[in-house]
């Protein structure tokens, strides 16, 4: 009983933590505009904190700048389990447009989030509509669910 | 020779100093070019005063002395390229990551010594007089680092580092045809994206001597007027948010939904209308989407004309913004501000006005240009939120003339063939300041360099005069006061390693 | 002073009996716009009978998420959804229509599926060469450029068009090769 | 009352404030989320998601403690732990304690000892102390920041609930909270008699609660999260709960002196209805702080500071004024 309690009460309140890796702020727009009237997220007992120490899920745009990464990889560490991860927008999984054409890594990118910290969920989209963010939420609390 | 002419240009003649950037051109050494604006002489005029320079170990005099705007400008260059800049004020690194493999020699890196990860050491009393604001802080979408000293919670001294957005986006665009460049350019930054593809189009354009449709200007500077709506509207929730006003922001984002529905309906995605192209815009507007956006516009102005009551007989909020985070007229005009944070302190600096482009010329739409004088924050929030009912008129009128201007939408070529000039220098004004993009093409359907300077890469170095002074409680408003833009301000230019002089970098 | 406050309370008030949330996941098309634009840039679409296969999308993608394989006796489309920037040109670009965006917008998911959910195929099937068996182009590629040549060209030299399409359009770039020597059509007959 | 009978009384006092205090912090959220035109957390969740969603979200704030109770707790090497641990503990301690002195209705375990107010007004002092000592010691920038701003507004907004219970003690002739209860029966409600003094406690309130505007010791854009920045986990969850007992020990202490703890006319003290109209009367006043808190933004600390002895403190004084007119031109009301 008190599994299926401490289960529930993980899935019904998942603290959010955006981290910016980078990318050119149209997702963590995005990301706000589901906080907005329109798509509310408080309506699942989702908050938005700015404190990794608080926070459940963390969600990471953009392709990781070198600069950067040393950071991320700190925030990441700093959130404390269960934690899940969730890449948003095309440039979180695969660095999207700013790749090169002939393959070679871009200079100033520490290529995507992946290679960095251990991704749960990925969302497609330049930037991804607030749906597919909501979708993405979605998933994370059923894998907090099962952490 | 290059202090007396820069003296003339800016002292005698009142001229602009844009930006500085440095041309790589190989063999025959670097080229330093000075981007002078004199549009307020005479529409559109502009001057670039070009210095070339040998190819082992250039160096030339610095202006920033006489023009302190141009420091910026001129650090980011001698980061970044083998050029040093003789007796800069402040030659220290500001854009390239810490560890960066093969450092600048001579110049200290202060920065290198505290590292992020060394835990924070109160060195005095219990009282920190060093605040790191660091590149995670609620206070910034996106990376930056202020470092603040205080004297018990005022500040004396503010270090800005950026470079944490540097995707080097340069790099990429010398190696992408024209026409591909476009979307590099709108994911420059995600908030003024049409401005970006706008400014890079106004380059190429009058690189390649195509001329746009008169349907096609109409199209183009209705997108971009809604998205200015835009970009204020996000800014002003982002403000509330920054003075904890939560329902502001949330008032002021719901509004902004609309204007999102706009763009969905007619360019088929929210935040990337992706309209422009080489010679014109993608799609045609319909008769009756016309009518729509008509209609939408209708309640927007309403909703928008709620807000600056709002923001008028609101007690805090005025109390909150009122005379702090100052920025008087000679100081905006020395530092070089541009956009809504120079009109603020009286400057009347508008580049749709100075140098007009597509429809902002007197033939296709007239409006008037909003200043105020008070220089504070409070003045910028006002300027603002006026500039917002300036944009829908702008779009009302283009919308009018788009119903009786028949004609393309665009002219047939996909990638530019032939290049009567060889290099263009491409402004626009974007919803926080003055856009330049210049670029260099050597024939090829590939662009030779380009060079970007944002309007927030000029704002930010004005934030450390602003924050002086003021209590760290006011430092968050004070910094979003001028709508910073990170993405914006790190696009920064391609690394030329001094290892293999004759190749154009990694 | 008071009436800032007192008329931001009354909106508030009015505001708070119409709440404009979206009931989403309830309810997913709660969340669309009243009359979706029509062309919503969404997931890709191959429209089976127009894609001839030819590849220009590959060229014009602005971040490089179509990939096209040829393996065998098919040549494979694929569209990596998780590096489009979904910016729309190769739609516009595509000669024959045959790639569409449709209004769906592609949702998340867990990321060890990240290779089948995020992938969208089109095989085309290549002809092999009449000479050696190697496969070439696209059948359906061959027979548009057949019938654009045809169409086209001026009455005149429209059969000897025909003619030496009949034989050349069958043969692998090396056998066209070594059939110009036989024919003595090659342009530099020097060696 | 016997003392077996006074620690039963003692622990369901305490249990009902604990759900009062979430009840109240979830209405703070749903009104402010309605107030900016959302929908805030559900009441009852739509039907295609109950089954993932469960049914309803009433209990948010409980599911926002258990969760943070399970989670695991990170305390920063550098933050002397001892002091780190025992501050939020501490905190808990003089809240339970105080939650048994504020009577619920008719049920009162502890608030009929002679010097109640004295010893609950004491008692709540001591939780803005442990906040300073929370952030101060967690050795983060933030915290120390964090710490001084709530010393700073601890001075402002204390003054304005200590002057104005003391008015009521005046006005009711005794300092037991039980008699102050009681004299307000005989009469009328010192909200009503007094204005001015209920005004003041609940601007003080308002201030110790950290409602918008007073929200500066937690102003997540200035300083992190200001005390809390450090904590996580287990102490985070501590710290929730806290906050859920100052809630519903605060309204409480206002309902008791000036709404005659939940005593209506038509219900009279001592039958179990009155747990009823307390909570009614709790769900109107946190109404009101929503409202407050929805329509403004954050002060500066220093306009906090000179706005708090502007009005609050003044209204106090004007409120102990009124009390001694009151009680030697019309002595019959005190009774």
């Amino acid at each position: 009983m008190l599994q299926n309690i401490k289960k529930k009460a993980r899935a019904y309140s998942p603290w959010i933590f955006h981290a910016h890796a980078g990318g050119c702020n149209n997702c963590d727009i995005e990301l706000a505009a589901c906080f907005a009237p329109r798509y509310d997220l408080e309506r699942m007992g989702i908050q938005l904190r700015n404190n990794p120490r608080h926070a459940d899920i963390l969600i990471v745009t953009g392709p990781v700048t070198k600069q950067i990464s040393s950071s991320l990889r700190r925030i990441y560490d700093q959130v404390p389990n269960p934690k899940v991860v969730v890449a948003c927008g095309s440039c979180a999984l695969t660095g999207g447009v700013y790749n090169r054409d002939d393959g070679k890594p871009n200079y100033a990118l520490a290529g995507p989030p992946e290679k960095l910290i251990p991704i749960d969920i990925s969302v497609p989209g330049c930037p991804p509509k607030p749906e597919s963010i909501i979708d993405g939420v979605m998933l994370a609390l059923e894998i907090l669910r099962k952490k | 020779m290059v202090m007396e002419l820069a003296r003339y240009l800016t002292v005698e003649a009142g001229g602009r100093l844009m930006h500085v950037s440095v041309i790589d051109r190989g063999f025959d050494g670097y080229e330093v070019v000075y981007h002078y604006a004199l549009d307020h002489l005479e529409k559109n005029l502009h001057l670039n005063i070009k210095v070339s320079l040998p190819e082992h170990n250039p160096e030339i005099e610095s202006v920033a002395k006489l023009s302190p705007e141009a420091s910026w400008s001129e650090r980011e260059m001698m980061e970044l390229t083998p050029v040093k800049f003789i007796n800069h004020p402040d030659p220290r690194h500001l854009w390239l990551p810490y560890e960066w493999p093969n450092p600048v020699e001579g110049v200290d890196y202060e920065f290198l010594k505290d590292r992020l990860d060394a835990p924070p050491t109160q060195k005095s009393s219990n009282q920190p007089s060093l605040m790191p604001i660091g590149p995670y802080h609620p206070l910034l979408i996106e990376g930056a680092y202020f470092r603040v000293k205080l004297k018990d919670e005022e500040i004396t001294d503010v270090d800005v580092k950026l470079g944490w957005n540097h995707r080097g986006i340069m790099k990429l665009f010398e190696s992408r045809s024209y026409s591909r460049g476009v979307y590099l350019a709108e994911r420059i930054c995600g908030i003024c994206n049409v401005t970006h593809t706008t400014a890079y189009l106004n380059a190429v354009e009058t690189l390649s001597g195509i001329e746009v449709p008169d349907r096609a200007k109409y199209i183009r500077t209705l997108i971009a007027e809604l998205e200015r709506i835009h970009s204020h509207l996000l800014w002003l929730g982002v403000a509330g948010d920054l003075i904890g006003f939560k329902t502001l922001f949330m008032l002021s984002w719901k509004v902004r939904e609309k204007v999102l529905d706009i763009f969905e309906a007619t360019t088929g995605s929210r935040r990337t209308p992706a309209m422009n192209v080489i010679g014109g815009v993608r799609k045609d507007l319909a008769g009756e989407t016309i009518g729509k956006i008509e209609r939408r516009l209708l309640d927007l102005r309403g909703e928008i004309e709620g807000l600056v009551k709002l923001g008028y007989d609101h007690p805090l909020m005025r109390r909150r913004l009122q005379d702090i985070g100052k920025l008087s007229l000679s100081n905006a005009i020395s530092g070089g501000a541009v956009g809504p944070t120079a009109r603020a302190s009286g400057w009347k600096l508008d580049i749709r006005w100075s140098s007009p482009y597509l429809a902002y010329a007197d033939g296709y739409t007239t409006w008037d240009l909003i200043t105020e004088d008070g220089g504070d924050v409070w003045a910028r929030t006002m300027v603002r939120l006026k500039e917002m009912l300036v944009s829908i008129d702008i779009a009302k009128q283009c919308l009018q003339a788009l119903k009786k201007v028949g004609g393309p939408i665009k002219i047939e070529a996909v990638d530019p063939k032939n290049f009567p000039y060889n290099e263009a220098l491409g402004k626009t004004e974007a919803p926080r300041g003055e856009l330049m993009y210049y670029i260099v093409s050597d024939g090829t359907n590939i662009p030779y360099s380009v060079r970007i300077r944002t309007p927030s890469f000029r704002n930010n170095s004005l934030l450390p005069k602003m924050l002086k002074g003021y209590a760290l409680a006011d430092a968050p408003i004070i910094i979003g006061s001028i709508d910073p833009c990170y993405s914006c301000t790190d696009r920064i230019i391609v690394i030329k390693d001094s290892e293999n002089p004759k190749g154009r970098g990694a | 002073m008071k009436t800032g406050l007192a008329r931001l309370a009354k909106e508030l008030l009015r505001n708070s009996l119409r709440p404009v949330t979206a009931n989403y996941p309830a309810i997913p098309e709660h969340a669309r716009p009243h009359e979706p634009g029509e062309e919503i840039r969404g997931r890709h679409r191959f429209d089976v009978e127009k894609c001839v296969g030819c590849g220009a999308c590959q060229t014009v993608c602005s971040s490089g998420a179509i990939s096209v394989t040829d393996s065998g006796i098919e040549r494979v489309l694929r569209i990596d959804l998780s590096t489009c920037i979904f910016c729309g040109r190769c739609r516009d670009i595509c000669p024959e229509e045959g790639l569409q965006l449709t209004p769906e917008v592609p949702s998340a998911q867990p990321y060890g599926d990240i290779l089948k959910t995020f992938k969208v195929e089109h095989s085309v099937d290549l002809s092999s060469c009449v000479g050696c068996g190697r496969p070439t182009y696209p059948k359906k590629q061959i027979e548009t450029v057949r019938m654009r040549i045809i169409s086209n060209l001026d009455k005149v030299n429209v059969d000897s068009a025909r003619r030496d399409m009949d034989i050349y359009l069958k043969y692998c770039l090396n056998c066209r090769r070594s059939l110009s020597y036989i024919f003595g059509t090659h342009p530099r007959k020097l060696y | 009352m016997n003392l077996i009978e006074l620690i039963i009384q003692a622990t369901l006092l305490t249990s009902a404030s604990f759900i009062f205090g979430t009840i109240y912090n979830y209405e703070i959220r749903k009104i402010s989320a309605r107030l900016q035109s959302r929908r805030g957390p559900w009441l009852l969740v739509p039907k295609p998601l109950r089954k993932s969603l469960g049914t309803t979200r009433i209990l948010q704030p409980l599911y926002d403690i258990i969760k943070l109770l399970c989670k695991e707790t990170i305390i920063p090497p550098t933050a002397r732990r001892r002091l780190f641990i025992s501050a939020p503990l501490f905190a808990l301690l003089c809240l339970v304690a105080s939650s048994t002195i504020i009577p619920i209705g008719e049920y009162s375990a502890l608030s009929s000892f002679d010097l109640s107010l004295v010893a609950l007004l004491y008692l709540l002092l001591a939780v803005p102390f442990t906040l300073i000592l929370g952030g101060s010691v967690s050795s983060s920038p933030w915290g120390i920041f964090g710490g001084q701003r709530e010393a700073d507004l601890m001075l402002a907004y204390e003054t304005p609930i200590v002057i104005g219970s003391f008015t009521t003690a005046i006005m009711a002739g005794s300092m037991s909270i039980k008699e102050i209860q009681v004299a307000q029966t005989l009469s009328l409600p010192y909200l009503v008699l007094n204005p001015f003094a209920a005004a003041a406690v609940l601007l003080g309130i308002i201030g110790k609660l950290h409602l918008k505007p007073f929200d500066i010791p937690e102003a997540e854009v200035e300083i992190v999260a200001g005390p809390a920045t450090e904590y996580s986990g287990k102490l985070l969850g501590l710290m929730e709960i806290n906050k859920m007992l100052l809630t519903s020990v605060c309204i409480g202490l206002f309902i008791n002196l000036f709404m005659a703890g939940g005593a209506v006319p038509g219900v009279t003290l001592n039958n179990s209805l009155t747990v009823l109209t307390y909570l009614a009367e709790g769900l109107i006043i946190v109404a009101v702080a929503s409202l407050i808190h929805t329509l403004n933004p954050r002060f500066r600390i220093d306009q906090a500071l000179d706005w708090y002895i502007k009005t609050a403190a003044l209204l106090a004084a004007v409120g102990l004024c009124w009390a001694y007119i009151l009680r030697h031109i019309y002595p019959a009301i005190s009774g």
